[in-house]
């Protein structure tokens, strides 16, 4: 249990390695924003995996509380679901920025884009 | 007025008339008159300063502070005066001359000319009165800045060149090697004021204080010691006005009295005499010398020749000074006096010719004399008192300059200036003889009868040939007034 | 019961907050949202000075949201640092807004100018927000606000250079933002607060542990992506050039340095206690990024042929001025870094100001179109050279003032001090250089285009903020005690030692 | 049993998270990521965490899905082979991974109660939430009340992306988006031609518009609040663009509308902490709207929760709208 209580970590720091990678290999601007979302998504995983407590529950009362309660901790929560809401932010503006992109250069990929700047 | 105020008035005017030069430029006889109105004004001004230095009060002002030991402030002591009142008294002749020429030449850009121009004695003059190192800095900065118009005069891609490099040079010595040596001394002793007796000898290691001398005295490009000297050549594309200001007046003087400075008001002749680094800068000052008038041997354009005279002149007082004893000491200040009356008759000569008979190069001057003799014969009294010899000012310069040498036990250094003497004469006499004993080579065009340069630039060069003249009479109580710096009139 | 003096602290974000999406719900045409937008900024300036004299007066200041006590709840902190910053970032606002009163229309289209002027008020008090918190995870919500704000802005600009600029931004900017967001969660992973004064102290127990070194890296890395500290650079200057130019008056004096004041928040009130021996490596990790940065920078900007690029690249070698007294880790350095965060903002601000006036009449900043501007254009150009000055660092200029600290600060830090200054003088004359290559084309070059006669000197508002901002750049060298004062008792706050 | 779980849906996301990043399809990549986002709320689930898991389901899984499709149909389906260079990329990841790697060897376990998270601060929240704010639903407290300034900065952000994507959209194209022609018939027409998937999709409307009511209202029960009950709404409004056609809803409800609707939804929120300003407490310190404080916070809570869901569907629906009329230009 002992280094099985870290595979948690483990993952979100796959998750972010993964989401990394995407963010600077691809050279696709749609491609990019789904390896940002992964990327973040990354972090929630962090922030959420320290609020678990062994034999807790949801940090919800439910009836009285009695002595002696495990709840989980609810502070990660609250800024997780700030981050979700940055996260959906940040991904709906680099769509409609790729979108322009589009138009206005016909193609997303940041090689095209940067040869015609280059030219101009 | 205080005198105070009156400081403060004899560095603004060249600066006003600035201003007005620029705003009257629509109108050029207006203008030419204001500004030689301006020249006078400032070099009155200046003068009206010399008693209260005289009875040895001191005249401070302190403008603003901006940090503890940080701070624009002038002051006047002797030195200063003498170089304030050279570059004051040498504007009014060039600023005449300026107009005769630039006219006789039909130049473009006049206003903007002359604007610099006076833009440039302003900070000649704050460069003269600054009490510590900061504010010198400054002005010697708007200095390289504000001729670089002028340089650049032309505007042809020669003259750009010429100028990046005049401007390159200068600003990257002082600010990549000046400006360091000032943080340093700054960190260290937390001043940068001129202190008699120097700053540094109580709370500087000799071995710190030994770089730092390195560092100013290389980082002083004005005062063009090898290998920082490219500048003053290449400036050469430069009208002749502007190369009299900047090797007789303005900037080359700026330079060696900066070093001067220095080596009086920061580091201390004791002090300095301790340093390994003073020997150093002697031996390369002595190189200099000599190379650089071998190098003017070779030239064969005017202008150039005497550009590398300069180079080789000015060595004589950073050598002076690091001979760091009283007498070089104050044989360098006289040569500020004598070499600018020198060298500007020769350039104001060499532009003469110029504009009379467009000659630049010396192997066209076979006969000159015969046209242009009084613009000749100014120019062999210049070029007799820069070799140093008498009845002419440059003579004083260099006598106290050797007798500060055998002062120093360097004794040495009396031969260097010996062997220099006779290249000053072998690279600066022929050009005289070619134009007075040989008879015109080109027969054909050359018709009789006097055709000298006009008026404007005539009258001015005669007189500076005088004035070199005089100076051998009244070297005297100028030397005197130097010495006022080490409390003893020798 | 609280009286309005007490509420400036938060009123000094929550009023530009509050007006911001008002502006984006009004008619488009017209210049009410411009209007709007520019009284609430004047504003906020307004309630900055007060902070800055409040600060001086009574020393730092806090206020608790919700009245909630602090850890749990969220505290505003406002030293003295702190306060200048929402002093510069609410003035280089106004600046930025002044200008684009003459200069936006011909950039940007009338029915976006209610969205670009919400954009500019959020992003506004997203930085302001950032720099008066106490709290780790508040200062990533504004930071996100301020940097969605200035995305769209960007995105907006008049070539469509500017999507692409933005996208880049947009990466980088959320890349630091997550970095900056993982630091925090291990920070909090260890100590379980989010209220930086109580991590600091709650930190003691675990101090050297490695998710604090990890921590460390992460945030000081998340922050140099936002400060486009070198080699992370790339999005600014494309940012810069790309953006509207009265967009670029407002960036180049504040967006970046916002995430350097963060960085030194972390530097010295959290990590320097508890990073142990890995202090001094993560500093001279710092300090040759910093020091690269500066002469990199200096470099390409000499050779960059655009002239906002050119000040871009100017910027990242600033910054690395700022990085580098912060590495230094002594309270000169946090003095010179402050200084400097003011100094450069001031004269930044003016020299965006002069292109922006430029590219208003030229519609070009590239370097060459704008040869015999210095005729066309007196006024503009001889203010842009003044600015240049101080950017040099030439006495009596603000600029001087800062260099005179930075490297007094350095040279505390013996033979490597040397060193250093060499290096900072060396960057300085590549300022002269790429300064003096601009001033040359100006003044002593022909005209590439003749200017018609009514259009030649700027507008008079870009003349009046330009010429503001060139006296200020003279004002805080000949006199910048003030500055110095809050660099002071700054330095006294973070390191508890003055100088 | 549940740890298991968690392990075997965590190693899911991983696997699924690689295949997301490697098909390049982009399609098909796109549905990879709202399946990873489904696994990824499944296991907030398991920790615990039931708010963040319906938020994270709703956008992630749904929104955010929804709007890389429709970008999608107006960029390009598949990414270029070609691609930047990759060592020193690797190289960097693999340095940032195996830091972190170490890291957690002295980070504390999972579910460890002794970890310091769970000492400090969150055992104050838990105690005195009772007795401050009394609602059974501790992370609501804290979102709205202990840290509400957050939620209000929150609130903005997405304020923000809504006029930003509004304002990088509302340019008319200078071409025409070059996408097939029954592309573009799809983007307008909706799903207009399946009458079976109108019909059930029809049917789902309401269903999650109830969903969402709940959890706008009931979020200081049970899981939820303003972030996950505007999420629902939009998914809503999104499933009806869908069905119905994009420019049907758009025409439902006018970007103008929304814009409003998003700014009023931001000025409730201020306009609460002013209100308390104005009635001389601290900004954003419901105690000052009623005597008892309880019922004060109470209030509170629910007006700013209000404003939040207000901004986040009307923001969530504008930018569906701006992504999904942009064909019809």
């Amino acid at each position: 249990m002992n280094l099985l209580g870290l595979y948690n970590y483990w993952i979100y720091i796959f998750l972010l390695v993964v989401g990394l990678y995407a963010v600077f290999v691809k050279g696709n601007y749609v491609k990019r924003m789904i390896g940002l979302g992964i990327f973040q998504s990354a972090v929630f995983l962090l922030f959420i995996s320290m609020d678990k407590v062994e034999g807790g529950t949801g940090p919800i009362f439910r009836g009285v509380p009695t002595e002696g309660q495990l709840f989980a901790n609810p502070l990660p929560q609250v800024l997780i679901l700030t981050a979700i809401v940055v996260g959906i932010a940040v991904t709906s503006l680099g769509l409609a920025i790729a979108i322009r992109i589009r138009e206005e250069y016909g193609s997303v990929e940041e090689a095209d884009t940067r040869r015609m700047d280059d030219q101009s | 007025m205080t005198n105070q105020f009156l400081l403060l008035v004899a560095i603004a005017i060249p600066l006003i008339g600035a201003v007005v030069t620029a705003l009257s430029g629509h109108n050029r006889n207006l203008r030419d008159s204001l500004m030689v109105g301006g020249a006078t004004l400032g070099f009155i001004a200046v003068l009206s300063l010399l008693p209260s230095v005289l009875d040895g009060s001191v005249l401070a002002v302190n403008l603003v502070t901006m940090m503890p030991g940080l701070s624009i402030a002038f002051a006047i002591e002797p030195l200063g005066m003498v170089f304030a009142l050279v570059a004051s008294g040498l504007w009014i002749l060039t600023s005449v001359y300026a107009i005769g020429y630039m006219r006789g030449a039909q130049e473009k850009h006049q206003t903007r000319f002359f604007a610099c121009f006076s833009i440039a004695i302003f900070a000649a003059l704050g460069i003269a009165f600054a009490e510590n190192m900061l504010t010198l800095f400054i002005f010697y900065e708007v200095l390289s800045v504000s001729t670089y118009p002028l340089v650049a005069h032309k505007g042809n891609e020669e003259a750009k060149r010429g100028a990046r490099i005049y401007l390159g040079l200068l600003i990257g010595t002082s600010i990549g090697l000046m400006l360091p040596a000032m943080l340093v001394t700054w960190h260290l002793t937390g001043t940068l004021d001129f202190q008699s007796g120097g700053i540094l000898q109580d709370n500087v290691s000799r071995g710190v204080g030994a770089v730092l001398l390195l560092l100013y005295m290389f980082g002083i490009g004005k005062a063009a010691l090898m290998p920082f000297h490219r500048w003053l050549p290449s400036a050469m594309v430069a009208p002749t006005p502007v190369s009299a200001l900047l090797h007789a007046v303005a900037v080359v003087k700026a330079g060696v009295f900066t070093v001067l400075k220095v080596s009086i008001y920061l580091f201390g002749l004791d002090y300095l005499e301790s340093l390994w680094s003073s020997d150093l800068i002697m031996w390369v000052a002595a190189f200099t010398l000599l190379a650089a008038s071998i190098v003017a041997l070779q030239k064969t354009n005017l202008k150039a020749r005497l550009a590398y005279s300069t180079v080789s002149q000015l060595s004589y007082i950073t050598l002076g000074a690091m001979l760091a004893s009283e007498l070089s000491i104050v044989g360098g200040g006289l040569h500020i006096v004598m070499h600018a009356f020198g060298k500007i008759t020769l350039f104001f000569c060499a532009g003469a010719i110029y504009v009379a008979a467009h000659k630049t190069e010396i192997h066209e001057m076979d006969g000159l004399a015969r046209k242009m003799p009084i613009t000749m014969g100014a120019f062999l009294l210049g070029a007799l008192s820069v070799i140093g010899a008498p009845p002419l000012g440059g003579f004083w310069s260099k006598w106290n300059l050797m007798l500060g040498a055998a002062d120093a036990q360097h004794s040495i250094m009396i031969a260097v200036f010996l062997i220099s003497t006779l290249l000053n004469i072998a690279y600066l006499l022929p050009p005289v003889i070619r134009a007075f004993l040989l008879k015109p080579a080109d027969g054909a065009q050359s018709k009789p009868g006097i055709e000298e340069a006009p008026l404007f630039c005539l009258v001015p060069l005669t007189l500076t040939a005088i004035g070199t003249f005089v100076l051998f009479f009244v070297a005297d109580p100028i030397r005197g007034f130097i010495g006022t710096i080490f409390g003893s009139v020798m | 019961m609280m009286t309005l003096y007490d509420q400036l602290p938060v009123l000094v974000v929550v009023l530009p907050l509050f007006l911001a999406p008002l502006v984006a719900t009004l008619p488009s045409r017209g210049k009410l949202p411009w209007l709007v937008a520019t009284i609430t900024t004047a504003l906020t300036f307004a309630i900055s000075i007060s902070l800055v004299t409040q600060v001086l007066e009574t020393g730092s200041l806090t206020y608790l949201l919700g009245n909630w006590p602090i850890p749990f709840g969220i505290g505003l902190y406002i030293g003295p640092f702190s306060a200048m910053m929402a002093l510069i970032i609410s003035g280089a606002s106004l600046a930025g807004l002044i200008v684009s009163a003459s200069a936006m229309d011909n950039e940007v289209p009338a029915e976006h100018q209610s969205l670009l002027y919400s954009c500019w008020l959020l992003a506004m008090s997203g930085l302001i927000g950032i720099v008066i918190t106490g709290d780790a995870f508040n200062v990533f919500v504004f930071m996100e606000i301020s940097s969605l704000a200035s995305y769209v802005m960007v995105a907006n600009g008049p070539t469509r250079q500017g999507l692409t600029a933005s996208f880049k931004y947009l990466v980088t900017g959320t890349m630091g933002a997550t970095f900056y967001l993982i630091g925090v969660g291990y920070l909090y992973m260890m100590t379980g607060t989010l209220n930086m004064a109580d991590m600091a102290v709650r930190l003691e127990d675990v101090s050297d542990t490695l998710p604090v070194i990890v921590a460390g890296g992460f945030l000081i890395l998340g922050l140099a992506m936002k400060a486009a500290l070198f080699p992370m650079h790339a999005w600014m200057p494309n940012a810069y050039q790309f953006a509207p130019s009265a967009v670029a008056v407002f960036f180049a004096a504040c967006s970046t340095k916002v995430a350097l004041y963060v960085m030194l928040r972390f530097q010295f009130q959290i990590l320097t206690p508890n990073l142990g021996n890995h202090l001094e490596l993560l500093n001279a990790l710092i300090m040759t990024l910093s020091v690269i940065g500066f002469i990199a920078g200096s470099l390409i900007a000499i050779f960059s042929d655009n002239l906002k690029r050119l000040l871009g690249y100017s910027s990242v070698a600033q910054l690395g001025y700022i990085v580098l007294a912060i590495s230094l880790g002594t309270s000169a350095g946090i003095s010179a870094a402050i200084i400097h965060t003011f100094n450069h903002a001031i004269m930044k601000a003016a020299l965006f100001a002069a292109v922006a006036a430029m590219v208003l009449r030229f519609g070009s900043s590239k370097i060459e179109d704008l040869a015999g501007v210095g005729k066309q254009m007196p006024l503009t150009m001889l203010g842009f050279a003044l600015a240049g000055l101080s950017l040099i660092g030439v006495p009596l200029t603000a600029g001087f003032i800062s260099k005179w600290y930075l490297i007094q600060a350095v040279l505390e830090s013996g033979t490597l001090g040397i060193l250093l200054t060499l290096l900072i003088l060396t960057s300085s004359l590549m300022a002269v250089i790429y300064i003096w290559k601009v001033i040359e084309i100006a003044y002593f070059q022909p005209a590439r285009q003749e200017l018609p006669p009514g259009r030649r000197e700027a507008p008079a508002p870009v003349l009046i903020v330009l010429w503001a901002l060139v006296l200020a750049n003279f004002w805080f060298g000949i006199d910048p005690e003030l500055v110095l004062s809050l660099a002071r008792s700054e330095a006294v706050n973070l390191m508890g030692v003055g100088k | 049993m549940m740890t298991f779980f968690g392990f075997f849906t965590l190693t899911m996301v991983a696997v699924v998270a690689v295949a997301t990043v490697v098909s390049s399809n982009l399609f098909v990549a796109s549905m990879w990521f709202g399946i990873f986002s489904l696994l990824m709320a499944s296991n907030f689930f398991i920790l615990d965490a039931a708010d963040v898991a319906l938020t994270e389901a709703a956008v992630g899984a749904g929104v955010s899905t929804v709007l890389f499709m429709g970008a999608l149909s107006l960029t390009a389906d598949k990414e270029s082979i070609r691609q930047g260079r990759r060592l020193l990329p690797i190289v960097v990841v693999a340095v940032v991974g195996l830091v972190l790697l170490i890291a957690t060897l002295e980070q504390p376990r999972l579910g460890d109660p002794l970890a310091p998270v769970h000492q400090h601060v969150a055992p104050w929240y838990i105690e005195k939430t009772p007795e401050y704010i009394n609602i059974p639903n501790i992370v609501t407290a804290i979102l709205a009340s202990f840290r509400g300034y957050d939620t209000m900065g929150e609130v903005l952000v997405i304020f923000t992306a809504g006029i930003g994507v509004l304002s990088v959209l509302s340019f008319k194209p200078k071409k025409r988006a070059s996408i097939s022609s029954e592309e573009l018939g799809q983007a307008i027409r909706g799903l207009q031609h399946h009458a079976v998937l109108r019909v059930v999709g029809k049917l789902l409307i309401p269903v999650l518009l109830l969903f969402g009511l709940l959890v706008q209202f009931h979020g200081k029960y049970s899981p939820g609040g303003g972030f996950s009950a505007g999420a629902l709404f939009a998914a809503a409004i999104m499933l009806y663009g869908i069905l119905e056609g994009a420019d049907r809803s758009a025409k439902a409800m006018p970007q103008k509308v929304m814009i409003n609707l998003a700014a009023l939804g931001c000025t409730i929120y201020t306009g609460v902490g002013v209100a308390c300003m104005l009635l001389g407490h601290h900004f954003l310190d419901y105690n000052a709207l009623w005597t008892d404080p309880q019922i004060a916070q109470y209030y509170g809570i629910l007006m700013v929760e209000f404003g939040v869901g207000l901004t986040v569907t009307a923001v969530l629906i504008m930018i569906f709208n701006a992504i999904a009329n942009r064909a019809t230009y």
